[in-house]
């Protein structure tokens, strides 16, 4: 029932503020209700983590109700480690997104309400995709995600945001279409197997001949990669998160964009472990194509959205590499992975946003000198930039270092080539930092100020955590790593032992007792 | 199968000649043509009832009303020989020509030659046996084919009947009125004088000249003027009459 | 006691972040903490390191989890440390010589604005550079590794709204970054290999692994090394990196962090000593760039350059030596900590200098400064005496050692160390001649003036340390300390005596001071610089630092810059390009199709017409498939 | 019984190429009246190779419906000819594409 | 000759025929009260004629729904049939009073009483109903102007809507083709008139109603020729004869073949299928939007259950035949219906398109022939599309619904440029608009996604999970053209003063909001409609 609330909550929030008189005085009461909306998720999401046996394992505070019969469809919700990291992220960042878009400036200023109430939306849609046991279930609710963003990024983006929003949905629908058509195929075979059922518990039963497991895989996959922006079905990401607001991007990349990579774990791996085994090697090369391709690109870029969109595609190819290396190391790592990139794209967009609106342009060229009059922004920037460089003692460090050792075991030169992605990352982070910061003020960034408290409130707990969680990743390693021995162990593979073991309990004792 | 014979090649000429008649008038006497051979052949093939309703609805009754529309629209109406559609006429003779071999080859050749004729069938006479599937069988559809002549009589009056929405007046009402009104405003009661009447052409659209020679507005029909379609051009005639008539003061003149 | 070991780490650190949390408020205090944090940090090393003294040898290696940093899957990291005998040493280096720094920084940096982030950064640097010397597992290092190359991006760019800073700063992260590549990889082989990257069990289970894995370790950590000491063919960003202020310049890119990569092999002495091809690739790094840095300082007019050739030049012997195997490791770690002492010390003698130059780096621009600087003339005498390898000081201690095993070795090896002495003598009498002696060459406006003495003590205890630095090879104290961790070495003996052999060196060394002597006391220098043509080509490759940067402009840059303009404008036109024009494509046929309406019945009587002659067709053809 | 189908068949293609070629649109639904008779030769020739009177049936009902149906399309083009002045199918061509 | 006209006294009685009217109610409350109507236009005083026939059509529409639930409910499952399968065959073999017909019925009377709501809307005329008051008058007559000025009306309206709702019915539930021929005719003529009589832009509209008479006219007699060729090679009209005849193949099989195409042309051009979909955008566009909502929810579903009936039932044992044309068919229709309607600029001529492609989105469904087991619940063919049609239609009325209201002085702008801005102007209207679009576009939550997922599960069934693919790819397509309509109401600057939105009476608002409730309602929980529709079976032979 608490996952039911969980996901409700934010959906009741946005109802709420579609109800709500439109306003367009300066202190809209919308802001409020959501922030205070988000918060109350934020605390039923801690109440999830607290009820949630971090030790058991499996699927927990589960719910089942029958939905549609005649499809086997069913109200199934449950949460595993991977899905509770996951809408721990969503829960997190809501607020803090909320929080930074106060002071976005909308098109319509009357839509304010419209705008956080699609927010929540999108907060309430994602949890449930990530709670969702169920294909139907999961499959409406990640489809059904497309809808709030399509029109938070239509409706309140740039000039070209038509262009962006149109783009983004056409390239996932087509994703999530051919997922349909595999999600049809799921029903037909349950179907013919017994009684219809879209349970993952149910699905993970059938047999299935060894074409249709491949046919039906490629059809969630698709889905999963242009969600996940896997090259070359990236092209949307750049453009819409050109031109939403920081905020939906972050929502975009942060969370929903996760709803692709978490379903490549829950459902790919999940219903076809053959046909993923099958197509590793093919995924593999296309995610280290996108670990170098979007870092390439970001160096490219001149506008900072477009930079830190490709640096996105980037990231989701090192998720994508780790869940497809089939290692616990590896796909912890990704899964860790997910929530320090939501973190650190998050602190990223966000910080930036706040610079581009003082500055009213999102072009690096158009910035220099920046941190002599705005030196707490530049210093979040370049905290999110470090961040997103995987700099060691910060939160993606560990998720990177994690999905790399573990491709290492398996494949050493996906492994390699994935590496020199932290050369380019390095490249295009400070590349952009050097020339919006540093140097001499550049005439037009005199209008920048200095990061406000209310902005300041909003990035600080993305900072801390990114932080912190370079220096104690357990607190989630701890819940995500059941969950991955069993991901692993359905799909058959175990890790590759060390080729000389070594005993640690010896060298430990050797290196003297101070255990 | 002497009558088929007999009738089958007509028919087609027929049915050609309502392909390629100019005018309507001449396709509908084909078709009159294809329509009664038609019954003859009905006949021939032992459904007498059919010749007869095929002679008195179909030739009898439909072919009449679509003469009483020809004759509405114009009895002269006939198509452009050029072809306003490019290809369109080689498109439709290649495709009714493939249509035609095909079906006349796959189906037309191919029937199963068995015949089982209609010597039990009509037993009873044709009209009974007609009857009894008419009041069973096919009850329902006999039935709701009311709602067709329903729907076309509606259809009829709807499209093509103007209800009257002002109460008729009588002779007497409008001369009394015209009366009254000459009474009140001193407007002319008698008829307006009709067009052409002085000028040049005595076509509907050119209107009168009074005396002084300017044209009478009045004289033309309202719907005329609505359309536009009053005889412009008629000053310039006018001017010509004055020419004339100063020719013939000359030619006055000169004699005296 | 050794469990609070952190504390080390912790002081340092929670002072820095403090310190950048700490408003403006924190500005007048900001410089004193920080000083006091690394000091606190450098008594709390001695009391460790003597109480350390005071154990038999096998307890000297003194380990503490602190806590599980990483448990993924198969994949275990504690955060632990170890203290032993290795790592003691540079807790004390870096403390030692950092708390210096600090001292004099309060003064050097006593008109900036940004001082208390100076110091926070400072911090920040010493608690990296601790983590990475304590760390008891190459991932826990690879965190200080990367620490101080943060530190080492945030001094070097302190400067920021100099674009010449922040390109530095840029470039010496990026290039780090590539030697990074090299240790994240070696640690992904280790995980692979051995399912643990502690670094006690991979050099004790390395004996077990083949051969090639050790060789790939070795060549592995070799390139992390390379990156972080600057070493040919990572060299190219250390130079640059003069642009940091002058402390930053002594403590990071001459006592200490340069030197990481001299640890990180000395460390990992178990791979090293297994793979004979590592180790000899780690001599021939060593050995171009202890040439190549002699030559960049024979051709640099710029001081602080000067001394960063001579940096890599000296880190060059340390690698050299660390390539010979035991029998060098203990040699190139006591280099190390001579080096630290002299090279810090006429660093900051160099930052005494340019502070009363009016910030001027251009040796050209000095000139019989003895008599305005007394003490910075004085303490950079001692760092230079030291250096060249002047008996008794320190330098000469090392280096003399180095050499002879590096003879030991191989007869090449060693002479080109030899070289190495001689050049070096010759580059750093120039630059005593061209700074202290000769005539007067100032610019106007200039009066030079000796520093304020929080700067001059801590030249005055470095210079200290360099002229005595050499007593801790009394009776070969350094090597038997380190012997339990670099393992003992044979002596071998040279085909002639060593006594001969510090003869040779020290006339070779001399003859690099009369050379010098030759060239630049013999006319006026000139004030400004001589153009490239009017020099010899070996001056002028000098200047150009051997083109390394053109080599990687034309090599890395300039490829890498070209594939990303290719691939932004592929993803244009080429992945996106695809899209939208199949979309176009779309459009089009759309246009196309909405032609055939054109609104004449009779055209869409003959399209069903056409439909139904297919259908029939089709059905029918059905039959005869 | 092939030559009534047949006669019917081409009967029934001229009708549609009427169809298709003619443009004043008496003339237009005239050919479809013609097809309609086609169709009924063949019911009534398919009655009599069947043996049972549904075929006659069926034209019966299809002479019934053509009554309706010529009554409603009569006067569809009767209002468009008072609108238009023309009875021409290919000027009543405003909606395209 | 002579012989053939025996005298009167020596035959035989005709038997009374047995119709079963307990089963047949709803037809004969329709057909009731459409000539109630007819009898009210007769003699109903004329000031208050409109209420009057709105509520005979309303009130019978509503009695007929009513009894139309009861008959389904009574409806006996069929003893020994290999599927599951409820009803009889009535009226002496005329109609197949099935699940599946039931079922259908209801859904037609809800679109009919639906329509009937729009056509009944008079308050965005300025009191005038949506169709010209006198359609003998030229457009633009003088006799026109007098007409408007007399408020004169034509409420014949509603009893030929509920003509053509009696021709749907009885589409949706004949059992021999002659009847099937019969009320094709009962449906199309009275729509024939009716999309002849906009009040504005008559000329296109009377277009509309001759475009439609000549094809309509043309491709039912392809479908009588088929019915002719099937008579001929079974002997019977008869569905289940003709299925006798199909299983046990004579040696004509050509006939067959030409008559099973023939047959399907008349039944795809109805539903609007390529290459006989050329009338649908035409149409759409110029016909009163009343009547094309009607025309585009009722026709479809009538036209799409007699398909399945007939080549279910009838054509069920030559599938193997005509499946591939059909899948071309469906093919072709869809891809031709999304991708023209990319380029087109007018709402309703997109909306037309739109219809085309959910023919195709159908076809697919129908393709599949999956007609289901007796010890499965799995969705088949028939109850997947009984559901889209349920979706589509109600969706389509209520966008339909929509175009009337958005409005500029020449009465309502269609031209898709003048919708730009709506959003803003009235997001309510627009949201639903926006709603309906993303329902046909099948995106989750709505009913259209419930729908494609109905038909594409049925396709697979039936072994086409290539088609199915397509499909998807082409919903893809399709979605882009609905998306683009959002972007315009929803992203795009009005242009000038931009559109208005008439404020319409309780009746155009409650259909809309009845079509929102339903979509959302059906893509949330469709459940108990997929029940049903998977309830009402199979069908009777």
């Amino acid at each position: 029932m608490i996952l039911s609330i969980l996901a409700a909550t934010p959906i009741a929030g946005a109802l709420l503020l579609a109800l709500l008189p439109r306003e367009a005085a300066p202190h809209h009461r919308a802001k409020y209700v959501a922030l205070g909306v988000s918060l109350i998720t934020l605390v039923l999401s801690l109440v999830v983590m607290a009820k949630f046996d971090q030790d058991a394992g499996g699927y927990q505070l589960t719910e089942k109700h029958e939905w549609i019969k005649v499809f086997g469809a069913y109200y199934s919700l449950g949460v595993n480690g991977i899905g509770i990291t996951l809408i721990l992220l969503t829960t997190i960042l809501t607020p803090i997104v909320i929080l930074a878009a106060f002071g976005d400036r909308l098109p319509d200023p009357k839509s304010t309400n419209a705008y956080f109430a699609w927010m929540l939306a999108v907060e309430g849609l994602a949890i449930g995709a990530f709670a969702a046991t169920d294909a139907f279930l999961f499959y409406v609710l990640f489809e059904a995600t497309l809808i709030p963003l399509y029109f938070l990024i239509g409706s309140f983006g740039g000039p070209n945001r038509s262009y962006a929003a149109v783009k983004f949905l056409i390239y996932n629908l087509v994703g999530g279409l051919l997922m349909l058509a595999s999600i049809v195929g799921l029903y037909v075979i349950s179907a013919r197997q017994g009684d219809a059922s879209f349970l993952l518990s149910d699905l993970q039963n059938l047999d299935f001949s060894t074409n249709t497991e491949r046919l039906l895989f490629l059809g969630f996959m698709a889905a999963f990669a242009i969600k996940a922006p896997l090259w070359p079905l990236h092209t949307w990401l750049p453009d819409a998160a050109g031109q939403a607001t920081p905020g939906t991007s972050v929502l975009m990349v942060s969370v929903i964009d996760k709803i692709g990579t978490f379903g490549m774990i829950r459902w790919c791996l999940g219903l076809f472990p053959g046909a993923s085994d099958w197509a590793s090697p093919v995924v593999i090369v296309l995610a280290v194509i996108s670990i170098l391709y979007g870092a390439l690109l970001a160096v490219g870029q001149d506008d900072i959205r477009r930079l830190i969109a490709f640096t996105s595609v980037s990231h989701f190819g090192f998720i994508i590499l780790g869940i497809f290396a089939f290692t616990t190391t590896s796909l912890a790592g990704s899964t860790l992975y997910m929530f320090n990139h939501g973190l650190s794209t998050a602190a990223l967009f966000l910080v930036t946003g706040m610079m581009i609106a003082r500055r009213g342009s999102a072009r690096i060229s158009d910035f220099g000198g920046v941190q002599k009059i705005a030196p707490i922004m530049s210093g979040v920037l370049l905290v999110a930039g470090l961040s997103s460089l995987s700099l060691p003692g910060l939160a993606p460090f560990i998720s990177e270092f994690l999905v790399l050792a573990g491709t290492f075991t398996r494949s050493i030169p996906a492994a390699a080539f994935a590496t020199l992605g932290i050369v380019l990352a390095a490249l295009y982070i400070l590349i952009m930092y050097q020339r919006v910061m540093t140097g001499p003020l550049k005439p037009g960034n005199e209008g920048v100020s200095d990061l406000d408290h209310r902005e300041m409130a909003s990035l600080t707990p993305a900072i801390i955590l990114i932080v912190g969680l370079g220096f104690f990743p357990q607190p989630l390693l701890n819940v995500i790593n059941p969950a991955i021995d069993d991901v692993i162990s359905h799909v058959g593979k175990g890790d590759p032992a060390p080729k000389t073991p070594v005993n640690i309990d010896d060298s430990a004792a050797q290196e003297g007792g101070h255990e | 199968m002497t009558a088929f014979w007999c009738l089958a090649p007509i028919m087609v000429i027929a049915a050609l000649g309502l392909v390629f008649a100019r005018k309507a008038v001449h396709a509908a006497l084909c078709l009159a043509v294809v329509m009664i051979s038609l019954a003859v052949l009905y006949a021939a093939q032992g459904a007498p009832f059919l010749f007869a309703v095929q002679i008195i609805v179909y030739t009898g009754a439909i072919m009449m009303l679509f003469l009483f529309v020809l004759m509405l629209v114009g009895v002269d109406s006939s198509d452009a020989v050029k072809e306003t559609i490019g290809g369109q006429r080689l498109a439709a003779a290649i495709i009714g020509l493939i249509f035609g071999v095909t079906v006349v080859l796959a189906v037309g050749q191919t029937v199963s030659g068995v015949v089982v004729g209609l010597k039990a069938a009509n037993g009873n006479g044709n009209p009974y046996g007609l009857s009894e599937l008419l009041f069973g069988k096919y009850v329902l559809a006999f039935e709701f084919t009311s709602a067709l002549l329903i729907t076309a009589a509606l259809g009829a009056m709807v499209l093509a009947h103007k209800e009257r929405l002002t109460t008729r007046h009588s002779q007497a009402d409008i001369s009394a009125r015209r009366m009254r009104e000459y009474a009140e405003s001193g407007r002319h009661p008698g008829p307006l004088p009709a067009p052409g009447v002085f000028a040049r052409h005595n076509a509907v659209d050119t209107p009168a000249l009074l005396p002084d020679g300017s044209p009478l507005e009045s004289s033309i029909s309202d719907s005329l003027v609505a359309r536009g379609q009053v005889r412009d051009g008629f000053e310039d005639d006018i001017d010509k009459v004055v020419e004339q008539l100063d020719d013939d003061e000359q030619g006055l003149g000169g004699e005296k | 006691m050794f469990d609070l070991q952190w504390l080390l780490i912790a002081i340092p650190l929670a002072s820095g972040l403090g310190l950048l949390v700490w408003g403006k408020e924190g500005d007048r205090f900001g410089h004193l903490i920080g000083t006091v944090a690394s000091a606190l940090s450098f008594l709390f090393g001695v009391v460790l390191f003597a109480s350390l003294l005071g154990k038999d040898g096998e307890d000297r290696s003194q380990s503490t989890k602190l806590f599980t940093w990483i448990d993924a899957g198969s994949f275990h990291v504690d955060m632990g440390f170890t203290f032993d005998q290795l790592s003691g040493l540079f807790v004390l280096l870096i403390t030692g010589v950092g708390t210096l720094i600090h001292v004099y920084s309060i003064g050097y940096m006593a008109h900036d604005e940004r001082r208390r982030r100076f110091f926070a950064f400072l911090n920040i640097f010493i608690a990296a550079m601790l983590t990475l010397v304590l760390a008891s597992d190459y991932l826990v290092l690879f965190l200080g590794w990367e620490g101080v190359g943060l530190a080492s991006y945030l001094l070097i760019g302190f400067w920021q709204h100099k674009d010449s800073a922040a390109a530095a700063a840029k470039k010496a992260f990026v290039v780090n970054r590539v030697g990074d590549l090299g240790m994240a990889l070696g640690i992904m082989l280790m995980f692979t290999e051995f399912g643990t990257s502690s670094i006690h069990a991979v050099n004790g289970a390395i004996t077990g692994a083949s051969g090639s894995v050790a060789t790939a370790l070795g060549l592995l950590l070799l390139l992390g090394a390379c990156g972080k000491s600057a070493q040919v063919p990572l060299q190219s960003w250390l130079l640059d990196a003069m642009e940091g202020p002058t402390p930053v310049s002594a403590l990071i890119h001459a006592a200490t962090m340069v030197t990481a990569g001299v640890y990180l092999v000395v460390r990992s002495n178990g791979i090293f000593d297994a793979s004979e091809a590592a180790r000899t690739a780690v001599i021939v790094v060593g050995l171009v760039t202890l040439l190549a840095g002699a030559w960049i300082g024979c051709a640099k007019d710029d001081i602080k350059k000067a001394l960063a050739g001579s940096t890599m030049s000296q880190i060059g012997y340390m690698m050299l030596a660390a390539g010979l195997g035991p029998a060098g490791y203990a040699f190139a770690i006591f280099h190390l900590i001579t080096h630290g002492f002299f090279k810090a010390n006429m660093f900051l003698g160099a930052g005494s200098v340019m502070h009363g130059m009016n910030d001027d780096v251009e040796m050209r621009h000095y000139g019989g400064l003895r008599t305005f600087m007394p003490i910075t003339f004085a303490t950079f005498g001692l760092g230079y005496l030291a250096i060249i390898g002047v008996p008794p000081f320190a330098g000469f201690w090392s280096k003399d050692k180095i050499i002879e095993a590096a003879f030991g070795q191989n007869v090449w090896v060693g002479l080109g160390a030899l070289l190495g002495a001689g050049v070096t003598a010759f580059y750093m009498t120039r630059l005593m001649i061209m700074t202290f002696f000769s005539e007067k060459r100032w610019r106007e406006e200039v009066h030079p003036h000796e520093s304020p003495r929080v700067m001059t003590w801590p030249l005055i205890g470095l210079a200290a340390l360099s002229a005595v630095g050499g007593i801790l090879l009394v009776s070969d104290w350094i090597s038997e300390w380190l012997e339990p961790i670099t393992g003992h070495a044979e002596h071998e003996e040279l085909a002639i005596p060593a006594i001969v052999l510090t003869l040779i060196i020290t006339v070779v060394v001399l003859i690099g001071v009369a050379a010098a002597v030759f060239f630049y006391n013999r006319e006026p220098i000139a004030a400004e610089t001589p153009a490239d043509s009017s020099v010899s080509i070996f001056a002028r490759a000098g200047r150009h630092e051997l083109y390394g940067n053109e080599l990687n402009d034309a090599v890395v840059v300039r490829p890498t810059r070209h594939l990303t303009r290719f691939l932004v404008w592929f993803d244009g036109k080429g992945v996106d390009g695809f899209v939208t024009g199949v979309a176009d494509r779309l459009g089009d046929t759309s246009q196309f199709l909405r032609k055939p309406q054109t609104g004449y019945v009779r055209s869409y009587a003959l399209t069903m017409f056409g439909g139904v002659a297919v259908l029939v067709l089709a059905l029918l053809a059905v039959t005869l498939a | 019984m092939n030559e009534y189908i047949t006669l019917s068949l081409i009967l029934f293609t001229i009708g549609c190429v009427g169809v298709l070629v003619r443009r004043n649109a008496i003339v237009v639904f005239m050919c479809i009246e013609l097809m309609l008779n086609a169709t009924n030769l063949a019911f009534v020739s398919f009655s009599r190779q069947n043996g049972n009177l549904d075929g006659q049936v069926a034209a019966f009902f299809v002479m019934v419906v053509a009554a309706a149906e010529v009554v409603v399309g009569l006067s569809i083009i009767v209002s468009i000819y008072r609108a238009r002045r023309s009875a021409s199918v290919d000027e009543a061509s405003l909606l395209k594409s | 000759m002579i012989a053939t006209f025996a005298t009167a006294t020596d035959l035989p009685d005709i038997a009374a025929p047995d119709i079963e009217y307990a089963l047949l109610a709803p037809i004969f409350i329709i057909a009731g009260a459409a000539v109630l109507g007819v009898i009210v236009e007769a003699f109903w005083p004329r000031s208050s004629r409109f209420l009057v026939q709105t509520g005979i059509a309303v009130v019978g529409i509503i009695a007929a729904f009513i009894d139309t639930v009861w008959v389904f409910q009574d409806l006996d499952p069929v003893k020994d049939a290999s599927h599951l399968a409820r009803g009889k065959i009535a009226a002496e073999g005329a109609l197949a009073i099935d699940g599946p017909g039931v079922f259908a019925w209801g859904i037609l009377l809800i679109f009919g009483l639906l329509s009937m709501l729009l056509f009944a809307e008079r308050r965005l005329e300025g009191g005038l109903s949506g169709f010209t008051g006198r359609a003998a008058d030229a457009p633009g007559s003088a006799a026109e102007v007098e007409a408007i000025k007399h408020r004169v009306e034509h409420t014949e309206v509603f009893p030929l809507a509920l003509f053509a709702l009696v021709g749907m019915m009885l589409f949706a539930t004949s059992n021999d083709l002659l009847t099937m021929f019969v009320a094709l005719e009962v449906l199309s003529l009275p729509l024939y008139l009716l999309c002849g009589l906009a009040r504005r832009r008559r000329l296109m509209s009377q277009e509309a109603a001759l475009k439609y008479f000549l094809l309509g006219a043309f491709s039912s007699v392809f479908f009588l020729y088929g019915i002719a060729l099937t008579y001929g090679y079974s002997g019977s009209f008869r569905l289940s004869d003709i299925d006798v005849a199909v299983t046990n193949r004579s040696d004509s099989e050509n006939m067959l073949l030409a008559a099973t195409a023939l047959i399907a042309v008349g039944l795809l051009f109805k539903i609007g299928a390529v290459p006989f979909h050329t009338w649908t955008p035409d149409v759409y566009q110029g016909a009163p939007t009343p009547v094309t909502a009607f025309m585009a929810a009722g026709t479809k579903a009538a036209a799409f259950l007699a398909l399945l009936r007939v080549f279910f039932v009838a054509f069920g044992g030559s599938s193997w035949d005509w499946r591939p044309t059909i899948v071309a068919v469906a093919i072709i229709t869809m891809f031709l219906g999304a991708v023209v309607s990319i380029s087109q600029t007018d709402v309703k001529r997109m909306l037309a398109y739109s219809s085309i492609a959910h023919a195709g989105f159908l076809l697919v469904g129908f393709t599949g022939a999956y007609i289901g087991s007796s010890d499965s619940s799995r969705v088949t063919s028939t109850s997947s599309i009984l559901f889209y049609l349920t979706v589509y239609g109600v969706s389509s009325i209520g966008a339909f619904a929509v175009v009337t209201l958005v409005r500029d002085s020449g009465g309502e702008t269609t031209h898709l440029s003048k919708w730009a801005g709506l959003g803003k102007k009235s997001p309510l209207l627009a949201g639903s608009f926006a709603l309906f679009m993303l329902s046909f576009a099948g995106i989750p939550l709505t009913g259209g996604f419930i729908g494609k997922w109905t038909v594409f599960s049925a396709a697979w069934s039936g072994g086409f999970w290539w088609l199915v693919v397509i499909g998807v790819l082409v919903s893809a397509l399709a979605a882009y053209f609905y998306v683009r309509v959002i972007v315009l109401m929803f992203f795009t600057d009005p242009v000038g003063e931009g559109p208005t939105v008439a404020a319409p009476s309780i009746m155009t608002t409650g259909v809309i909001a009845v079509a929102v409730i339903v979509t959302l309602g059906l893509g949330i929980i469709p459940g108990p409609v997929l029940d049903l529709a998977q309830h009402a079976g199979a069908f009777v032979r």
